[in-house]
């Protein structure tokens, strides 16, 4: 027997063994049981890595022992089950390191190691098994030995949940049985080969296909927990976490969803099971599985219990790659069978950890764990927002390709569903990301003791696999990620080479790289806790990188190999511009945050989530791809949330939920809209995209998605109530630089210059002057400066967002109207941000020194002058350069200045309430003369910068003809007369301006959150009484033990029932009399 | 009738008779003398059949003998298994007095 | 039909079964021996090779009786077996213990009848010579190792009825009666296999002397056993069932 | 006069021995009336005994026929032949191991000399027996093997020595006279109506005629009387549970195998133009009912020993499928389902045998095996648990376990031979096992609550021989998981009915 007949035997023994010693050796054997224990995961590890090598090479390893005639055990090596044994091989030995560390010095240690090898080897022995027969042995092995470890605790709850678990298991091994007893009938031996066996077999009756798919589907549904057979996997958390983390991580529920890709491909072959009508209803129970559980994961309370249902629904993702049937979906599957089980191991450790060191175990419990627990909480939020499907975490990448491959075959409805799961994995992950990390820890918890927070076998293991989540999703392209396996798995099986398109150069410019970089490790450098203050005070230096490359044009291109995200960095002419804004603004913003909020309590969180804010902004302006984009769009998006919520108050954390909402929303419906940009998946840089041929549906969706982010109209909601709360220059920052990041989506994915779209442009046209009039009237109601700012933002984003409507409707004037808009944007980026940076200014007004105070009355009004667009300013500029690009619409021009009237009344009314509310000397006002300075080289910016841009160079001659300073003045005027008219009506708090009892969108939350909360409780209560207390498939067991354990106590020994009931004489002559009787009529 | 015929009618008559006090007599002394009276009737049938025109034929005869001595050795431990009872009980039931 | 085991005298009317249920078994028993009887008769008679195959052979087999012949040679397995039998109901009674130690034991205060002991002086030598004739007369006519071994056990247990005289089953030699026809049929089976190549296949030489050889033994065994079979239950039953009797004799008089 | 084709070969002359050697040890161990060299000497005897099997083993295979050795020198009709084939070969195999094992287990088991001095003659004479009925060729002789059996079964469970017991050895006895005169009846009427007792000459000449059919019921009352099939079987769980627990093991393992193998013998070759599908099917249907019921009656029963014992009424079951799916389906079907049913009966003999070697272990350990008071007993006796475990895994049919591929044969000649409510039963069967056998492992999980000191009472240790025996046991029904093609290739050498004309392998 040559070494590669070997191997795979080896392997599977190596994990079996150590586990048969270890019964043989005591439970005091400590120290050899963990020799035993970490030898045999490395001896594993290393000849899995022997055959990874070799498979590569193209070597063939196949054990084959003889079982019965015309039937062998075969343990065979190809590139699928290599996917799932080094899966299993890793996380076994990071989850026996965990295991020895929560174990710690219980009973019963021999018993649970060793059942936990046998576990493993079984496992292993699943991946590697190359007919179906080997494949049920092993796994009817594995239902037997993670019985006992189910059951560990030996509690009447864990004897419960080991009770269930078997009713399911060995039902559906029965029936998996069955199938595989059929089908070997019906076509043999049944070895796996990559396109499936059956289709080259004559003459099988399709309904006796049919009957044994579904008692195979079946079969391995119980493990999968396929709904309605997943009663079992909730129950089972009463196991001990390193059993749960392996149960739902690695083998059982993998070994299920393993089996359901095996006989799909490998034994029905793809396309011979689409062609029997297969596939789709299998699709169809995935994708209720994943609703379903996901649903039922939000009502949960018990941390176990809703890791375990978001289980159910991940786990059917695969199921449902499988089941899709085109190529992408299949790779989209399969590297979801490592993608979650990286992640949801980690969160089960996580969990363990809360219920080892805190006691925690409800998430209602889980206030503030993440100050207690920093780098658990740490490893649980990456591993969550990769559930969630959040960029760059390796769950994106798999959803991704689901998605993908689900349009490549037109299943449209799988968008809705992976959309509606993500949504729902976000409901019931992030709230906990909350309340861990923004509340108060139980003051009850023990104070900290020994260097981490919990033993290292505890939190080793989660921090390895949080940060391989993250690793395999940003390394996704490189030869050796899960994603790559998979791609030569679907090549292999659909009999065609799908690589990446792309040609990707490998360049890296360091300059181009830093701007992303430097912000990123800063904030990577505040998890140290001596390096927080260090990194405090330098973060105006993480903005240098960005503002050299801004100024000096660096258009260098940069791509990186192998990785999945940001692959592609580089700068044009136009980005030049939007990062020298942006460069700009977090300047600024950095040095005013750090004289304004000096005396923050948490000043580090700040700067974490600052840097992080950061990070996104640059980078999704350098990105040059779509996934990168997507990604820097995302964290932008999400770290602003820290921002928003940072004062801590109610209002702000109700905002926060309220942004947040909408985040989730519009990165869902950017994540469709994406998916369709790219469609075949092929498409991978911006370059790439076919504009030409986007479909409607994925245009709406990115008007509508990106629009959240713009503050268009319809969907502006959040806008209002995030801006104001946040502090200061984080205000600034969102008002002036992260709306724009809408812009720039709309910019870099719609058709614009390439396809007319005559209804969504005029839709967008519409919406955008809508929202700008509409702002101005309820802005003008409002009493707290930064909410009338913010109003003044959606009216501004609205002209924009008309504006790309326009480009939308009239493609050739793009060009021309594309640099328009930049300078607009421009424009009100810096403007705005000045006034929101002025509302931190305006304490000063009540300076003792007059010179100070006429200082900040002039710095205060020159960006509410450049905003309503007087001449000279930047503002004219912007509006003169709109003008002039859209004269083949010249309805549009004249729309422009009423618009203008509008801003005007709101920048009066702006200056009006500072100087009520400021009029009288503060005591002890928050900004210092450096923060001040820093607003007054925003100010001057304000002027200067739009003068300097290369874009509005030609519109600048136009801005000085009388007729346009004329153009740009009356509405001014005009405003500033109508404003003196009404504004003591403003103040008088008339029925019409009470701003308290006419804010749309707090009502429109307050119904929500009532709706919300009505509908949870309601269906919650349903759910419970319908699934929890009469367990689905269980309940014939459990009451065939209540019947039999009533009649337990009148069963009496000596005589048997039988006899009780008939006549044993009887019952002879009977079977005497039907022996002759048949012998003798019937022959 | 023929001789043959009336010693397999008594035989089988007698294996049947037997049964019938194996199945439905409750005495334990009845039913191991109703299990005699079968095996006898099962011998009557046996050694009828051996009675052939012109030859006797042996096997039967000694399939007989074997036989007996099979239910000698059956009666036997049933009698004494039932002895080996009811001394039990008995001394169980001095016991308990 | 074995659910309640009755020991008792009166058994009849405890038992549990209906009349109807009894009736109905009654014609349900007396129909299928009925169609016993027809299927008998409905079948001929098997033509009588084996016997004529059997008489054929006797010359080889060393005997001239056709039932011994076919007892302890032709089919001397089952025989062998039916010897087995035997030595398995001799263990399973054998007593548990014995106050003797060895094989006999005279018990002098038992009081014994002139009569009777003049009777036993008659018949036991009787008996024995009875045994020993059938024995040797199995050969050609009637007879054999189990009539034999019959008769001396009836021998044996008069004497035992006596009471006089016990029997210790333990003793080694006791367990060697036991054993002997087994083990003397059992080596006699193995000893003849060099000679001609099959177990039990004895050389038509010596045929007669084995099988004499093998009867001996199995007569002495099959005595011994079934003398201690009616042995066991007679003591059983009287020392047991005793001390009960004069209980309750003792409470009838009272 | 051997049948044409079959080859005698010197490895035959191990055939007599087989029966002989066994005698010999009862001989042997009746002398020695010492308990520790009776013992010995029997565990030196079990392994000449697995010696000279394992040699008639590999030389079946070399010569590849059947085996028919004339005692006497006479043949068949006139003497009385030895004949070995692949099934019944089989089942000596399973005799053998089992044996051996059990043996071992005695020897530490019986301490007394009262027991050992009558236990060891008779174990000797029931693996005579049963070694005589499997290599039986001839149907008088095959009473003869049968009576050998039950007699001393019904001895050796008498030996338990309490009331109950010796009750159920009464039932037992009573029971077992009554199948073997049924059994007789029907063996006078096939001698009076074809002349000869040979089963080979006998499949030969029988037809279907209605004192074959006669002759047939009354055999097959008889020897299901004797193996308990379901509506008969209210004998066995009082017996089986009642013994002391190595011949318990014996008992489930072996004995009631012994009238099965007759059974078949007499359905599937000797009477099989006797045999209608009907009656087939009733068999079957009878063995389906005595699953359910015996899962049924093990879940409820109250004692350890009675649990075990109510699953070999189960298990018994199984091995009636063998009637219908051979029922008239083709030689093809058949030859498998008696593969099956063949592989079925090895690995329950072992499995069940290890059962009834753990519960011993652990009557033996507490001084009781009421189940719902051995909870926690999985620390003081961890190896009869475990060994209990991997059992009860063959018995419900879970790989890696020779009841796997058993069951596994099992499904496949129901599916081949079209017959799927068969796959129910045989599914829904392992099913229903695995309710009664978690019954018991999850006491092995179950924290002792506070119970030592009420109910627990103090623990006598057991001598590890007696652990390691039921493990070995449990190691082979594990062994039996893996290439069942050896055993199975013994099917190949087949004198039953319909495969009788067929070649045997070169």
């Amino acid at each position: 027997m040559s070494i590669n007949q070997l191997l795979p035997l080896l392997i599977v023994l190596s994990a079996i063994l150590p586990g048969v010693a270890i019964f043989c050796i005591g439970d005091h054997r400590v120290q050899l049981r963990r020799i035993l224990n970490i030898g045999g995961n490395i001896l594993c590890l290393a000849l899995i890595v022997l055959l990874i090598r070799g498979v590569h090479q193209g070597e063939i390893f196949e054990t084959r022992l003889p079982l019965l005639p015309g039937m062998d055990l075969v343990l065979h090596a190809d590139a699928l089950s290599l996917l799932f044994v080094s899966l299993s091989g890793f996380l076994w030995l990071l989850t026996t390191i965990y295991a020895i560390g929560y174990l710690g010095n219980t009973q019963h240690r021999s018993r649970f190691f060793g059942f936990f090898s046998l576990c493993v080897g079984a496992t292993v022995g699943i991946a590697l098994a190359g007919n179906l027969i080997t494949f049920l042995i092993f796994y009817e092995l594995l239902t037997l030995t993670t019985y006992p470890l189910v059951v560990h605790k030996g509690n009447a709850a864990s004897l419960r949940a080991g009770k269930i678990y078997l009713g399911y298991t060995m039902l559906g091994g029965a029936l998996l049985l069955a199938g595989v007893v059929w089908l070997k009938a019906l076509a043999g031996p049944l070895d796996f080969t990559a396109t499936g066996i059956l289709s080259s077999l004559p003459g099988l009756d399709p309904n006796h296909l049919i009957i044994i798919f579904i008692l195979l589907m079946t079969g391995l549904g119980v493990k999968a927990a396929l709904v309605p057979l997943h009663g079992w996997l909730p129950t089972a958390m009463a196991a001990p976490a390193p059993v749960s983390a392996l149960l739902h991580a690695v083998a059982v529920v993998k070994a299920g969803a393993f089996g359901i890709i095996r006989v799909v491909y490998d034994v029905y072959g793809i396309e011979f099971a689409r062609d029997l009508g297969l596939t789709p209803v299998l699709a169809l129970f995935a994708a209720a599985t994943i609703i379903y559980g996901s649903v039922r994961a939000v009502f949960q309370d018990d941390l176990k219990k809703r890791l375990a249902f978001s289980t159910v629904s991940q786990v059917s993702y695969i199921a449902l790659g499988t089941a899709i049937a085109g190529p992408i979906a299949t790779i989209g599957g399969m590297v979801h069978l490592v993608h979650q089980g990286i992640m949801k191991i980690t969160l089960f450790f996580c969990a363990g950890n809360f219920a080892e060191t805190l006691g925690v175990l409800k998430v209602s419990e889980m206030n503030g764990i993440g100050k207690k627990m920093p780098i658990t909480m740490a490893a649980f939020t990456i591993a969550a927002l990769g559930m969630i499907g959040i960029p760059p975490v390796a769950g994106f990448v798999s959803k991704w390709y689901l998605a993908t491959g689900a349009l490549e075959v037109q299943a449209y409805w799988v968008l809705v569903v992976l959309a509606g799961s993500s949504l729902l994995n976000a409901i019931y992950f992030l709230p906990i990301l909350h309340v861990a990390w923004f509340k108060e820890p139980n003051p009850a918890w023990p104070a900290k003791t020994g260097r981490f927070e919990a033993p290292w076998m505890l939190i080793i293991p989660p921090a390895i696999t949080a940060m391989l989540a993250v690793a395999v999703g940003v390394f996704a392209s490189s030869e050796v990620s899960p994603l790559s396996w998979a791609k030569l798995i679907a090549a292999k099986e659909y009999g065609q080479e799908w690589t990446r398109s792309a040609v990707q150069v490998a360049s890296a410019s360091p300059l181009i790289l830093a701007t992303v970089l430097t912000p990123l490790l800063f904030s990577l450098c505040l998890a140290a806790p001596r390096c927080r203050k260090l990194v405090k005070r330098a973060v105006p230096l993480a903005v240098l990188p960005a503002i050299v490359v801004a100024t000096m044009g660096v258009y260098e291109s940069s791509a990186l190999p192998g990785l999945f995200f940001f692959s592609t960095f580089g700068l044009d002419e136009n980005s030049r511009v939007l990062l020298l804004l942006a460069s700009t603004l977090w300047l600024i913003a950095s040095f005013y945050s750090a004289d304004y909020l000096k005396n923050d309590k948490n000043p580090a969180r700040y700067s974490l989530f600052f840097l992080l804010c950061m990070t996104g902004s640059f980078g999704l302006i350098l990105s040059q791809e779509i996934l990168g984009f997507i990604a820097f769009f995302t964290l932008m998006s999400l770290s602003a949330y820290g921002l928003v919520i940072h004062s801590g108050s109610a209002d702000s954390l109700k905002a926060g939920r309220l942004y947040i909402q909408w985040v989730i929303v519009g990165e869902l419906l950017l994540f469709a809209a994406i998916v369709g940009v790219a469609l075949d998946g092929s498409a991978e840089s911006f370059a790439d995209i076919n504009k030409k041929t986007q479909p409607i549906w994925v245009s709406w969706l990115l008007v509508i998605g990106f629009g959240i982010k713009a503050g268009l109209l319809g969907v502006h909601f959040w806008l209002p109530r995030a801006h104001p709360v946040a502090p200061v220059p984080a205000s600034a920052l969102l008002s002036g630089l992260m709306v724009k990041a809408g812009l720039i989506g709309w910019w870099r994915f719609l058709p614009l210059g390439e396809a007319t779209l005559l209804d969504i442009g005029g839709g967008l046209i519409f919406l955008g002057l809508c929202g700008t009039f509409l702002a101005v009237v309820i802005g003008l109601m409002q009493q707290n400066p930064k909410a009338l700012l913010a109003y003044s933002t959606i009216s501004q984003m609205g002209i924009l967002a008309a504006g790309v409507g326009a480009g939308l409707i009239a493609p050739s004037m793009w060009i021309v109207l594309s640099s328009a808009l930049l300078i607009y944007a421009v424009h009100h980026g810096l403007a705005k941000a000045a006034l929101f940076l002025g509302v931190g200014v305006a304490p000063l007004l009540g300076a003792d020194n007059s010179n100070k105070r006429r200082l900040v009355l002039a710095l205060l009004i020159i960006p509410a002058v450049a905003m309503v667009g007087l001449p000279f300013t930047s503002g004219a500029i912007a509006k003169t350069a709109l003008k002039t690009s859209l004269e083949n619409l010249p309805w549009f021009t004249q729309v422009l200045p009423i618009s203008a009237i509008g801003t005007t009344l709101l920048m009066l009314r702006f200056l009006d309430l500072l100087w009520r509310t400021n009029k009288s000397p503060s005591p002890n006002p928050a900004l210092t003369n450096s923060g001040l300075l820093a607003y007054g080289v925003l100010v001057f910016t304000v002027i200067g910068m739009v003068f300097w841009l290369p874009q509005s160079q030609p519109f600048i001659a136009a801005t000085f003809y009388s007729g346009s300073i004329w153009n740009s003045l009356w509405p001014v005027m005009l405003g500033a007369v109508i404003y003196l008219f009404g504004r003591n009506d403003l103040f008088k708090n008339s029925f019409l301006f009470n701003t308290s009892s006419f804010d749309v969108e707090k009502t429109f939350s307050k119904y929500w959150a009532a709706f919300t909360d009505m509908t949870y409780a309601r269906l919650g209560r349903t759910w419970e009484l319908l699934f929890i207390k009469y367990k689905s498939l269980a309940s014939p067991y459990f009451y065939l033990t209540r019947s039999l354990e009533s009649v337990k106590g009148k069963n009496s020994n000596s005589i048997p029932l039988s006899i009780q009931l008939l006549h044993p004489g009887l019952l002879f002559l009977g079977v005497l009399a039907c022996m002759i009787l048949l012998l003798a009529f019937a022959s | 009738m023929s001789q043959d015929l009336i010693y397999c009618t008594t035989g089988i008559g007698l294996f049947a008779l037997g049964l019938y006090g194996v199945l439905f007599v409750a005495h334990i002394l009845r039913k191991l003398i109703a299990i005699n009276i079968s095996g006898i009737g099962v011998f009557l049938v046996l050694l009828a059949t051996a009675k052939h025109e012109g030859v006797v034929d042996p096997v039967p005869h000694a399939m007989v003998l074997t036989g007996i001595v099979v239910a000698v050795a059956g009666t036997a431990l049933c009698l004494w298994l039932t002895v080996n009872i009811h001394c039990r009980q008995i001394t169980q039931q001095g016991e308990s007095k | 039909m074995f659910n309640k085991l009755e020991f008792e005298e009166n058994a009849k009317k405890t038992t549990r079964t209906s009349r109807l249920i009894k009736g109905l078994s009654a014609v349900t028993i007396g129909l299928l021996g009925s169609m016993l009887v027809l299927s008998v008769i409905s079948a001929e008679k098997a033509a009588p090779e084996l016997a004529q195959t059997a008489l054929d052979s006797i010359s080889l087999s060393g005997v001239e009786n056709p039932v011994t012949a076919v007892l302890l040679n032709f089919r001397s397995y089952d025989t062998l077996l039916e010897i087995a039998v035997l030595l398995i109901v001799a263990v399973a009674m054998m007593p548990e213990s014995s106050r003797n130690t060895s094989l006999t034991a005279a018990n002098s205060r038992v009081p014994t009848h002139p009569v009777l002991i003049g009777l036993i002086r008659c018949v036991i030598p009787l008996s024995v010579i009875l045994s020993a004739y059938l024995l040797w007369t199995g050969a050609y006519a009637p007879g054999g190792a189990f009539q034999a071994g019959a008769v001396l056990a009836g021998a044996g247990v008069a004497l035992l009825l006596v009471k006089r005289w016990q029997l210790n089953y333990l003793r080694l030699s006791a367990r060697a009666f036991m054993a002997l026809g087994l083990a003397v049929f059992v080596i006699v089976a193995a000893t003849v296999i060099p000679a001609t190549g099959r177990a039990l296949n004895y050389p038509a030489d010596y045929a007669g002397a084995l099988i004499l050889i093998i009867e001996v033994a199995a007569t002495l065994s099959i005595a011994f056993v079934l003398i201690l079979l009616v042995d066991q239950l007679l003591n059983m039953a009287n020392k047991q069932v005793k001390p009960q009797d004069t209980q309750t004799e003792g409470l009838d008089k009272s | 006069m051997g049948a044409p084709g079959i080859v005698m070969t010197s490895a035959q002359h191990f055939l007599p021995l087989v029966i002989g050697l066994p005698l010999l040890a009862a001989v042997f161990c009746l002398l020695v009336s010492n308990s520790r060299w009776s013992a010995r000497f029997s565990i030196l005897f079990a392994s000449i005994h697995t010696l000279v099997v394992m040699q008639v083993l590999s030389s079946l295979r070399d010569s590849g026929s059947v085996w028919r050795y004339e005692l006497g020198g006479w043949g068949a009709p006139l003497g009385i032949d030895l004949v070995l084939d692949g099934f019944s070969v089989i089942l000596l195999f399973a005799t053998t191991i089992v044996v051996l094992c059990v043996t071992t287990y005695s020897a530490a088991y019986f301490k007394t000399p009262q027991q050992t001095s009558r236990f060891w003659p008779l174990w000797w004479l029931l693996v005579a027996g049963l070694n005589a009925a499997f290599l039986s060729g001839d149907a008088f002789n095959l009473y003869v093997a049968l009576e050998i059996i039950g007699l001393s079964s019904v001895a050796l469970v008498a030996l338990a020595g309490n009331v109950s017991a010796i009750t159920a050895a009464l039932r037992y006895a009573l029971v077992g006279l009554l199948g073997s005169l049924c059994y007789l009846m029907g063996v006078a009427l096939l001698y009076r109506a074809y002349g000869t007792l040979d089963l080979a000459l006998l499949s030969q000449t029988v037809q279907g005629t209605p004192i074959t059919w006669a002759a047939l019921a009354l055999i097959s009352v008889g020897l299901l009387l004797k193996t308990a099939l379901l509506p008969l079987h209210f004998w066995l769980p009082p017996a089986h549970a009642g013994a002391p627990a190595p011949v318990s093991a014996a008992l489930s393992a072996l004995v009631v195998k012994a009238s099965f193998y007759v059974l078949a013998r007499f359905w599937l070759d000797v009477c099989s133009p006797a045999a209608s599908a009907d009656a087939l099917n009733l068999l079957g249907f009878f063995g389906a009912c005595a699953i359910f019921w015996g899962c049924f009656a093990a879940c409820r029963a109250k004692r350890l020993k009675l649990l075990v014992a109510y699953s070999t009424v189960a298990q018994l079951g199984y091995l009636f499928l063998l009637f219908p799916l051979t029922a008239a389906y083709g030689p093809s079907a058949g030859s498998a389902a008696l593969a099956a049913v063949a592989y079925l009966i090895v690995a329950h003999a072992f499995a069940k045998a290890a059962m009834f070697m753990a519960a011993g272990s652990i009557q033996l350990a507490c001084g009781y095996d009421d189940i719902d008071r051995l909870r926690g007993v999985v620390s003081h006796q961890p190896i009869s648990v475990f060994t209990f475990a991997i059992a009860g895994a063959s018995l419900i049919g879970l790989p890696p376990t020779g009841g796997f591929i058993a069951k596994w044969l099992l499904l496949n000649s129901a599916i081949d031979s079209g017959q799927w409510w068969w796959i129910a039963v045989i599914l829904c069967g392992g099913l229903f096992s695995a309710i009664y056998i978690f019954r018991v492992l999850i006491l092995a999980f179950t924290a002792r609550q506070g119970e030592q000191s009420s109910s627990g009472g103090p623990t006598h240790p057991i001598p590890q021989t007696m652990m390691a025996c039921g493990f070995m046991l449990a190691i082979a029904t594990v062994a039996l998981g893996f290439n069942a093609e050896w055993l199975l290739s013994y099917m190949d050498i087949n004198l039953i009915g319909f495969l009788a004309g067929t070649e045997p392998l070169p």
